[in-house]
């Protein structure tokens, strides 16, 4: 028998694999195509105190390995959310962990504590969405904001917080620390890098927004190297994502450090994502006589200090 | 309900220039389908492309679909190249299709260009229904019509527009309309094809207050409803506008529900 | 006719297409494939004060559209270079600009005096290489030290100095006003981005220096977006770079405010690269009716101003 | 002199599970390649795999050139489809081959899995100089043997091993090595295979100052000596050690250059 639960933060989880915000829906939207209480865990997708619009049409395209993405946030609030949505979500026995992004720190304060209700296991402290111009990108780029935020949210909130740090920084480790100490229960990286592309015929940016963030199996690398420098700096649990496609993906993230991992524009490529990568991580274990997956988070540093 | 889903290809052939006919035998997508239906197909088995495709179910017979597309980049390239016997992968049928809850009514398709394709599994189930149909087709050039001869089957009248004026009226798909409408009494107006097409159609028949229902196109991720990138903008019925999702709300609305270029102030 | 060739920093070159450092040699190891004189110019390898042995095997990983490098610079020393190189390089007709990393300040004033020589006709001062642990990529990330270095340099040659900025930072901008500031002649970018792999098998990370630099078309949506940023920040020009490999990608650079552009992974998979690109450009500009490639510089962000 | 140039597939053939034999007619290439060369071959017409693949030149005819190649991964399982008379993109021969100016000596070749596939051409070339061959030939086991039949026609002495004892000797290539070198007198031993095993062979030439040849292979992106990225510690005549390119200094290196893994400390 081989094990795939994990603990992250205190909470007991199927197995490591979660669907990532913005990519997941609700998770209701999966159903037709699998049974969603499979999951380790549901991120919702981002939730601010307000609904937003988004951005114009010309939100998304396809680059070398990569997608671009500007939506811009588009979600009914969280009021809507917790009338409309959360009730849905309750139906799937699994966790689910809201997404929240603030403009303001009290609005990080107030999403905490409106969303701090049954049905919600945790939260996902978005702090480093670049579409938004406003908020988003600047509170995940500088370690004082980052901790302020992750206080703020963790002072109105009974559960368990995580951070979702932004690659678009100079230091990971300095942000990931200042998460740590600002008490956040765990950190989840990476969200999108900044990029554009440029229509060649109409010589103007493609994206409505000029800019987008850019996800995928182009951006493994340097997920993957972050979340390996981050697990050296902070002993808080890591929520790993970045391009993973593959069940070997997912096993470089959680050998780097990861004790679970997201899957994001991998649910956009195959609405099955989530349960072959269940099945294959299983499937890997068995072959390769690995009894409990947790033996394996962090071992790529062993060898190291050997 | 939709199915993530194989696939075995039973044609694909090449019927007009850089056009081609992919028949797909798939029981659990063609038994749900309706038209104006699309589905996402996967292009390759490697992640390049990474996205899977949107393509319209051009028709549906018994456990087939067909589909009709253009090879413009490189996912629509690598269909081209699938063999007959292969297996493809695809999710679908996906949004909202055609309203078909017509019978014995007068109506009009007009398709423009590669949007000739969903037309066909419309112009099936209408003719079934005892609807007298009149297609106009609108192309570019002579070269690159196609399907006029199999829209003959289903329509009274086929009207052949292009706009260098090398094969029948010359203009735009809209071009005849004026004169259609002061003749016929059309029931029900139904296009798919290029945006510009689509807002001249859909505001001509808000003015003249005939049902119409446009099939638009947007760039698309997921095509399942979760990653929000194939918005555009719609008015409810209230009045108010909001971004709605072209895989789920659509592809097919109302061309009151339409939001004009020029209402957005380019 | 259509004019293919540009001014960059007061230098006339050929043509926009240059082969960027570390990927082009010295530029005479393309003799064999094409004339290497038709290319508006080289950056030759990454030089430093005294030969570096560079990084043990395990130098190198191939990811989705991506290639990791964790080369170590190794190069046999400026003198090595004055001695045994330049006088090839001489021989090449075109312009020729010799990049140069230091670990202090102080050394990259020595190479920027001791370069100051014929043959070359400029310097990229690679503030950003991310796989020397010192030194390197700690010049690129703080903007008072980029402005240090280049300072420095401009003081020690009479020839033209173009920074390379790394994308390894939170804001491109600060640094590459920092680098105006100093008094760059120009400013390339993007070097590497900052990645890893792992080997699942062997649970060890995949490069001998753990982490490596990620180049290639998966991170051309990132260098796009950096060189619109700083298109819009400085007067000086940039030259544009990352993950350029169709012409249409070169065009994208362009368009987004690069006068010049350098092709970097692009000669490692095809060694006819260089010479491919600028028939390519030429044919397109044909083509499209365009007289002068200058003109399309900076062209999407026309638009915008509208 | 390398070129970049295009090839035409003239046969691309399964010789041995998932091991082929591809032939291509390229002019370029075939008349200045050596025995121990490489080309750099173009896997896809997509950026995926991004890098061009190193395979050995195994065999060289007229206007021709033999890979043999084993599929391991998307480039080579990319090469295994592709069809004879299609076009493959190619630079080489590339690197400094094995040193052929032997005649009417008594030499060894060892093999060790795929690198067998370079002894191909040697053997020709060295027969053709009147040299009398021995080979050792090394799998893992009796299901991954292949050529040891060709290699008889060149050779006085074909041994095969396998590590699992299947067939032939029991053991890996360098196995039967004591034994041969205290009967036989070579002149010059050449080796193509695992690390482990050239390093083994090394050692034992250099105990016994048997002038020996080892073609190493290294992780390559370019193959033309300009990204640095193939290196191995190789060990100058004044004893100095550098890090040397395998695509050009190499991929035959002296077994006195060779830097063995135990002199690193590891
Ligand atoms: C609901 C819907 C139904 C469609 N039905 C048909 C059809 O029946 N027949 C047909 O020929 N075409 C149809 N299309 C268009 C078809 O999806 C594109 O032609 C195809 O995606 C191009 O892919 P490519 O890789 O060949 O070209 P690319 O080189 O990727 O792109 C060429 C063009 O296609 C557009 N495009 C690329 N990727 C997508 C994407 N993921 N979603 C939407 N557009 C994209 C781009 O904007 C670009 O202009 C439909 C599109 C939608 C949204
Ligand atoms: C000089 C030289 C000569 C070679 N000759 C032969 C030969 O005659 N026949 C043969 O079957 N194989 C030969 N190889 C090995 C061959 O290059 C690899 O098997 C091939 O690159 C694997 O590519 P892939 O995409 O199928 O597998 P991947 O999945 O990419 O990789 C599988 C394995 O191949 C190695 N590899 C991948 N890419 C490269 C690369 N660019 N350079 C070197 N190694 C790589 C990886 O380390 C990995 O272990 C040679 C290698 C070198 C360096
Ligand atoms: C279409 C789209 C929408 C996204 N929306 C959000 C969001 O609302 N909140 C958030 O924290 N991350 C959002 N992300 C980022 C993803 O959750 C994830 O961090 C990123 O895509 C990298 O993972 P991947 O490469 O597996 O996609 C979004 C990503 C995409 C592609
Ligand atoms: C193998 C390799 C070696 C490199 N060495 C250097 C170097 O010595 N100095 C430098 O400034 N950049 C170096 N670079 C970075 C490239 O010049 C370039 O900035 C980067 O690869 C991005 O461009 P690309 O995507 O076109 O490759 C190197 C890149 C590669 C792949
Ligand atoms: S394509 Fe993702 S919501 Fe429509
Ligand atoms: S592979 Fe680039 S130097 Fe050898």
């Amino acid at each position: 028998m081989t094990n795939l639960a994990i603990d992250l933060m205190g909470l007991t989880l199927k197995n490591p694999v979660l669907g990532a915000s913005g990519t997941y829906g609700s998770g209701f939207e999966f159903l037709p195509y699998y049974d969603v209480s499979l999951m380790g865990g549901i991120i919702g997708k981002g939730t601010t105190l307000r609904a937003k619009v988004g951005n114009p049409p010309g939100r998304l395209f396809e680059t070398s390995s990569g997608l671009l993405n500007c939506i811009g946030l588009q979600n009914g609030g969280v009021d809507y959310f917790l009338r409309e949505i959360l009730p849905e979500v309750r139906k799937i026995d699994t966790h689910f962990f809201a997404n929240i992004s603030g403009s303001t720190i009290e609005e990080y304060g107030i999403l905490a504590e409106k969303l701090d209700v049954d049905g919600v296991s945790g939260l996902e402290v978005n702090i480093s969405c670049p579409n938004v111009k406003a908020g988003g990108l600047a509170f995940g780029t500088i370690p004082e904001d980052a901790l302020a935020v992750t206080k703020e949210v963790k002072r109105k909130t009974s559960k368990k917080v995580m951070v979702k740090l932004s690659p678009n920084v100079t230091s990971i480790v300095e942000i990931a620390q200042a998460v740590e100490e600002g008490g956040a229960d765990g950190i989840s990286l990476i969200n999108t890098l900044l990029g554009m592309a440029i229509d060649v015929e109409k010589q103007e940016p493609v994206l409505s927004n000029i800019f987008g963030g850019l996800s995928g199996p182009a951006v493994k690398p340097i997920g993957l190297r972050m979340v390996y420098e981050v697990y050296e700096a902070v002993s808080i649990p890591i929520v790993g994502l970045g391009g993973i496609v593959s069940v070997q993906d997912a096993l470089e993230y959680i050998l780097a450090g990861a004790t679970a991992i997201q899957l994001g524009t991998a649910n956009l490529i195959n609405p099955l994502a989530g349960s072959v990568m269940i099945q294959g991580l299983e499937h890997y274990l068995v072959e390769h006589q690995i009894d409990d997956i947790r033996t394996l988070i962090g071992k790529a540093h062993h060898k190291e200090e050997v | 309900m939709p199915y993530a889903t194989n696939g075995t290809i039973t044609a694909n052939i090449l019927i007009h220039e850089h056009i081609y006919r992919m028949e797909i035998e798939c029981a659990d997508i063609a038994k749900e389908a309706k038209p104006g239906q699309f589905i996402q197909i996967r292009t390759s088995d490697h992640l390049m492309p990474l996205l899977n495709r949107p393509i319209s179910i051009a028709r549906i017979k018994d456990n087939r679909i067909e589909i009709i597309y253009a090879v413009v980049g490189e996912g629509t390239k690598n269909l081209c190249e699938m063999k007959t016997g292969a297996t493809v992968s695809m999710v679908g049928p996906l949004g909202h299709g055609f309203e078909t809850n017509l019978s014995r009514e007068k109506v009009l398709l007009v398709g423009g260009g590669m949007g000739v394709a969903p037309l066909h599994a419309l112009a099936e189930v209408l003719y079934a229904q005892g609807c007298e149909i009149d297609t106009i087709l609108g192309f570019n050039r002579q070269e690159d019509i196609f399907s006029d001869k199999e829209f003959e089957h289903w329509s009274n009248n086929v009207y052949v527009t292009t706009m260098d004026g090398s094969c029948g009226i010359h203009g735009h798909a809209c071009t005849p309309l004026d004169r259609h409408l002061s003749i016929y009494d059309y029931r029900h107006i139904y296009a798919c094809g290029p945006q510009p097409m689509l807002h001249a159609l859909g505001k001509i028949c808000n003015e003249h207050h005939i049902d119409c229902s446009l099939s638009v196109e947007e760039y698309m991720a997921c095509g399942i409803g979760v990653c929000l990138g194939c918005v555009q903008p719609i008015r409810d019925k209230a009045g108010s506008i909001s971004y709605q999702r072209v895989c789920v709300e659509g592809p097919v609305f109302s061309s009151r529900e339409v939001v004009y270029d020029d209402e957005l102030g380019h």
